[in-house]
């Protein structure tokens, strides 16, 4: 019964969603607004299992004295910190001006930019250490890229100002980015869209059911 | 207040730069920090917004979210480890649905639509976006279906790719990588970009030395 | 009064009809206007009607109203042409829309109840707050908006005439997809028909994928140096195949990685991703007959944050060095940050992720990618279960039909035989 | 010397240096620029020394890759410090969504979407400035909202922004009338799904609280068939995707979008199916639309940053490709 349940929800489910794709009529113009809304409830529901895993990791860690314990302090610590200043907050808490909204803008801003930042440097060691022109292929992929990372800045345009206009590096780089990129973009597109047409089945099918877990 | 807010972003932001060099006790600082402190934003975003927006303002009107309701219930009996083999129901519900609206959109979009588009008449201008339509768009007509079409071959699972199937699906691997070329290109003039915002934070707005 | 319900089918021949009425009306109504024209009393109303002849624009025609097709009711559609002086530098500002309620059978009180700005060729909208059980008229206004030296505003309107009554309907089926229905009936045939045949024994060719073929070696490798396996699923949630697809396949590494006895440490950055990985560990374990060998911890979330899961998960990268990462499912800008980092550890990387804009990296920082719809084929390979394998070559067969639509397509169209891509139009 | 002890050294010259240039602004002396003859020679300098590593490698000696680190902070730091004018070329696809808006007739309704947060800002907010510019100057509506939770307070910045400008501000423009922000909504690519039946059931009330019915500028406005354009400027999911996907694949909803770099790439698919009418692409395509608005802001500003990081990354591509054919072609590097 432990498998067996999920499974018919999965099936009945799923079809159901399919079929709501082609019935403009109510209740069935209704589902994926209701579908949306549940899964925000649930997702919501969940987070409080996720967060509870987060402080038993770390409390376990802190507790037992374990290596880099301190800083499972501190993660403990900045959660609560962010959690019960944006709960007291109440609905409000995001309006400019609150506390959270200082911890949000000076804090999680500066954190998240500069991790974001980061791949500038991780984008140019990895082209330093990784883009090798190994084999055709891979020599199509640097021809493209030196296209277009020169094509779209001036300093393409200021180095290639003496040809006509129409073959100037930024001309190339459009050419480049309109047709034979639009096309490699499409197959993957296509591709995708029949993986995972294939895949829904499987799972509407009750081929695939690693979700549900095992039966008893 | 000002003076110390700006200082704690630096510190912040040199924190997690300090990772280039190595990893080092003030990035594990700073990424505790932003472990706890992010996860505490979205525990604070999914109950308000979600959890009081979506239903408590709204189960008075709106009977259906007693059904998400019962869902996340289910979903929190996991809590007791007994019965917390239920909360594979809304999981089932969940991915159910996933399944179904997936299919649905990505058969639309992904499929009908870009088969539709790559069905043009060859040899004419009809792609051009923009001002200059002449030869590149001519020769790009071409491009556009002989890519898309050898492309999708490469994917085939079912056929071994030789002779002349395999040279089919080794040019639309071609294609494929003069793709991953230009999201390559694309994809260093992103990240450039946001080093940019970040370092016109650091120079400009902390140490004021540009404007 | 009797509201007149209207189904979908008789809405055409409606609207021509409709048409016609306001043609009639129009000329009609352009006599009546000229008369009002002569009837001034005084010097002032003489100015001000002047005035109002220099500014009131002509009406907009041809109005049109139809039920909204493919909708769930509540809706009406509105089109109309131009007022004659809805030109450049013309007399009309905008359009509004005004309806009224039918009540015993006659017109209510109009109200507004759209605006359009002017400069248009011509003009559709709809209203979409309408009942199904009442009739509406509706009327277009043209209005012309003059300032005077003052600055002061004045409007000059006309309107159009009365069309009407006319009531909303939702309809059951959506006309415009039965194309989308036709190609979903055919893939799943396919793909159906191919996993019935692989069940009755049928042996189907499926050719190598290099990414796939390495996950033995890779959790081999992790076996040999005693070191741990990371599986990172990406920073989607249940709601999205992505990650769906990485449960699965997390499912059949969980399963190898409990046979060779190697930890498999899968940080999450969502909640129901956790429940769920935990439910597909557990019974991987159990079907690699070591179901003592799991534990709960070895799913763990950290936060639902983009970076802040980069943050945390490249910590754990540097300070575990696992032997093999596995990255399958939704990446965005975190994909480098994470490949950089499992890179510079010297680990075994196998990618899979159906974000073209991350595959460039995954594929110069990794040493086995898998694009696009190969990661939603991972699961049913990796599984070599006859019938999740004939589903893959039901989907080839899909893509037969595509490719043969897209060459057939072209042929028609570049000798101007006929327009194939119609054929395949989802949007009005 | 050991390493901690440079590494301390390191450490206190970072904050002596920070807080000498603290102080400096705190105490407001002035901000720096580089004369054209010292940008010459800081060019020149960072030409030489990558000649130089290209002959290190040709050598043999293959540099370590927190070298490469510090080389692009340098060329996206130092060209901050200088100004030099460049020209730019304007690729078809920002053509085409100026040409979109301009299209448009005066007092239509352009719906924005600001489906970023602050860390994209860089690429972003300066297309939002430009377009909501544009949009004013052509006496457009500008509806404003957002799929993610900072997107309306980018929408407040961006609009602040614009409003600095004289002529923006001549046209007394008016909240509510004008333009107007609808906030924020959570549930992703849902929302735009229920906006196609009702804007009013997702946003009851616009960011300052007030009764969507009361607003002059939506009051009419009931679902996407009254909106004349839209432009969804996004920085992943939910974003444009999502809005072709609903708004413009189901619904009808004439659309161009300004993108983060990263997802442009894919965009040019929906871009030649019609999908997309425009595109404008990271901070360049910020920069392009600057120029075809013309005008100059920050996205011009920051190009001459831009074209050197590319350069130097273009130079560590041939650097890396010259050590891995002199290693003959053996296999690829490991980084360290």
């Amino acid at each position: 019964m432990r498998q067996e349940i999920p499974l018919l929800i999965t099936a009945i489910v799923g079809i159901g969603f399919v079929i709501q794709y082609f019935i403009p009529h109510w209740p069935f113009s209704r589902m994926s607004d209701w579908f949306s809304d549940w899964f925000s409830i649930v997702g919501a529901c969940a987070i409080i299992l996720g967060a509870l895993n987060l402080l038993k990791m770390s409390i376990e860690k802190t507790y037992r004295r374990k290596e880099d314990w301190g800083y499972a302090a501190v993660i403990i610590g900045t959660f609560l910190l962010m959690t019960v200043i944006g709960i007291a907050e109440g609905r409000g808490f995001r309006n400019p001006g609150t506390s959270f909204d200082w911890l949000y803008n000076y804090v999680y801003i500066p954190l998240s930019a500069t991790m974001f930042a980061i791949l500038a440097f991780f984008v140019a060691s990895a082209s330093y250490r990784a883009f090798r022109a190994r084999n055709f292929e891979a020599t199509l992929l640097l021809i493209a890229a030196f296209f277009v990372m020169i094509g779209r800045v001036p300093v393409g345009h200021t180095l290639s100002s003496f040809m006509p206009v129409g073959w100037q590096l930024s001309d190339l780089a459009s050419w480049v980015m309109t047709y034979p990129q639009t096309a490699g973009q499409r197959a993957i597109m296509i591709g995708i869209g029949l993986g995972i047409v294939s895949t829904s089945l499987r799972i509407i099918l009750g081929l695939e059911r690693a979700h549900i877990g095992g039966g008893k | 207040m000002e003076h110390f807010a700006l200082w704690l972003s630096a510190f912040l932001t040199l924190g997690i730069l300090s990772f280039l060099y190595k990893d080092n006790p003030w990035y594990k600082l700073s990424e505790a920090v932003f472990v706890g402190i992010s996860a505490g934003f979205w525990f604070v975003t999914l109950f308000w917004d979600n959890l009081v927006g979506k239903f408590w303002d709204g189960w008075q009107d709106e009977p259906m979210l007693w059904v998400g309701a019962a869902l996340g219930f289910l979903m929190l009996l996991r809590l007791v480890p007994r019965i917390g083999w239920i909360s594979r129901w809304p999981l089932a519900f969940i991915v159910g649905a996933t399944s179904g609206l997936w299919l649905m959109n990505y058969l639309a979009s992904n499929i009908m639509v870009q088969v539709q588009a790559t069905i043009q008449p060859l040899f004419s201008t009809s792609y051009a976006s923009g001002p200059d339509a002449g030869w590149g768009a001519i020769v790009g007509s071409l491009v556009i279906v002989v890519g898309t079409f050898t492309g999708l071959v490469y994917f085939y699972f079912s056929k071994e790719h030789k002779g002349a199937f395999g040279a089919t699906a080794r040019v639309g691997i071609f294609f494929i990588m003069i793709t991953f070329g230009a999201s390559f290109g694309y994809t260093v003039m992103s990240r450039m970009s946001l080093l940019i915002g970040r370092i016109d934070f650091l120079l400009g707005d902390w140490l004021g030395l540009i404007n | 009064m009797t509201p007149c319900p209207r189904t979908a089918s008789r809405a055409g021949s409606l609207n021509i009809l409709l048409s016609v009425f306001a043609f009639i009306a129009v000329i009609l109504s352009s006599p009546r206007l000229s008369a009002q024209e002569q009837a001034p009393t005084d010097s002032l109303t003489r100015d001000a009607d002047s005035l109002a002849l220099a500014n009131t624009p002509a009406p907009p025609v041809r109005v049109t109203v139809a039920d909204t097709d493919n909708d769930a009711g509540g809706s009406i559609s509105i089109s109309w042409e131009r007022s004659a002086d809805d030109i450049e530098g013309g007399k009309v500002n905008l359009y509004l829309i005004q309806r009224a309620e039918v009540v015993d059978g006659q017109p209510g009180e109009f109200t507004e109840v759209g605006d359009s700005p002017a400069g248009k060729a011509d003009y559709s909208t709809d209203d979409g707050n309408t009942s199904d059980d009442a009739s509406y008229f509706y009327k277009v206004v043209a209005v012309g908006v003059v300032y005077n030296e003052a600055g002061e505003r004045s409007e000059f309107t006309s309107e159009s005439d009365m069309v009407g009554p006319i009531t909303s309907s939702p309809q059951w089926f959506h006309k415009q997809r039965i194309n989308t229905l036709v190609g979903m009936f055919l893939l799943s045939f396919f793909i159906i028909y191919y996993i019935v045949q692989a069940k009755a024994g049928k042996k189907l060719f499926i050719r190598k994928i290099a990414g796939m073929e390495a996950v033995d070696e890779a959790v081999g490798r992790a076996t040999e140096m005693g070191k741990k396996i990371f599986y990172i699923s990406g920073i989607g949630d249940m709601d999205n195949m992505m990650t769906i697809a990485a449960m699965t396949i997390l499912g059949r590494v969980a399963e190898l990685s409990a046979r060779y006895e190697t930890y498999l440490d899968v940080p999450v950055c969502r909640s129901m991703v956790m429940v769920t990985a935990r439910e597909v560990l557990k019974e991987a374990h159990s079907k690699a007959g070591r179901p003592d060998s799991y534990k709960d911890d070895m799913v763990h979330y950290l936060t639902d944050d983009q970076f802040g899961y980069a943050a945390g998960v490249d910590g754990l990268f540097v300070r575990e060095k696992p032997a093999t990462i596995f990255f399958m499912g939704q990446f965005y800008a975190e994909s480098l940050i994470l490949a950089e980092t499992g890179n510079s550890i010297g680990a075994i990387q196998i990618a899979g992720t159906a974000m073209p804009s991350q595959l460039p990296f995954f594929i110069a920082a990794c040493d086995y990618t898998l694009i696009g719809e190969e990661l939603f084929a991972a699961s049913a390979y990796l599984s070599k279960e006859p019938k999740l394998l004939g589903s893959l070559k039901g989907q080839d067969i899909g893509k037969g039909v595509v490719l043969a639509a897209i060459l057939l397509g072209v042929l028609l169209e570049t000798f101007g035989v006929w327009q194939l891509s119609n054929l395949f139009s989802v949007i009005d | 010397m050991s390493t901690r002890a440079k590494e301390l050294i390191a450490l206190g010259a970072i904050t002596l240096f920070a807080l000498s240039f603290y102080l400096n602004k705190v105490w407001g002396r002035g901000t720096f620029e580089f004369p054209t003859w010292l940008s010459a020679v800081v060019i020149a300098l960072i030409g030489l020394s990558l000649l130089w590593i290209l002959v290190l490698t040709l050598k043999g000696r293959l540099i370590e890759r927190r070298v490469v680190f510090v080389y692009v902070g340098f060329a996206v730091a130092l060209p901050l410090f200088m100004s030099f004018s460049q020209k730019i070329t304007i690729s078809p696809e920002v053509y085409q969504l100026h040409d979109a808006l301009m299209e448009l007739p005066a007092g239509s309704k352009v719906l924005i979407s600001f489906d970023y947060d602050p860390p994209s800002a860089p690429e972003l907010q300066p297309m939002a400035e430009s377009i909501i510019r544009v949009c004013f100057e052509k006496d457009l509506k500008v509806i404003v909202m957002g799929l993610w939770p900072q997107g309306p307070q980018q929408a407040n910045l961006a609009l602040e922004k614009v409003f600095q400008d004289s002529a923006i501000v001549a046209k007394n423009l008016q909240y509510g009338k004008d333009y107007v922000n609808l906030g924020f909504q959570a549930g992703n690519e849902f929302v735009i799904q229920r906006m196609g039946s009702s804007f009013e059931s997702m946003f009851p009330s616009d960011y300052e609280g007030t009764p969507y019915k009361e607003i002059p500028l939506v009051r009419n406005v009931r679902n996407f068939s009254n909106v004349d354009f839209s432009v969804n400027l996004s920085a992943g999911f939910p974003g444009t995707v999502e809005w072709v996907q609903i708004a413009v694949d189901r619904y009808g909803l004439p659309m161009g979008a300004g993108n983060t770099a990263v997802q442009a790439p894919v965009m040019y698919a929906y871009l030649n199916a019609g999908q997309l009418e425009g595109l404008l692409g990271g901070m360049s395509g910020a920069a392009e639309f600057e120029a075809v608005a013309e005008y100059q802001a920050k996205g011009t500003k920051f190009m001459l940053s831009q074209s050197f990081a590319h350069v130097v990354v273009i130079a560590f591509v041939i650097i890396g490709n010259v050590a891995f054919f002199r290693s003959g072609r053996k296999s690829k590097l490991r980084g360290n």
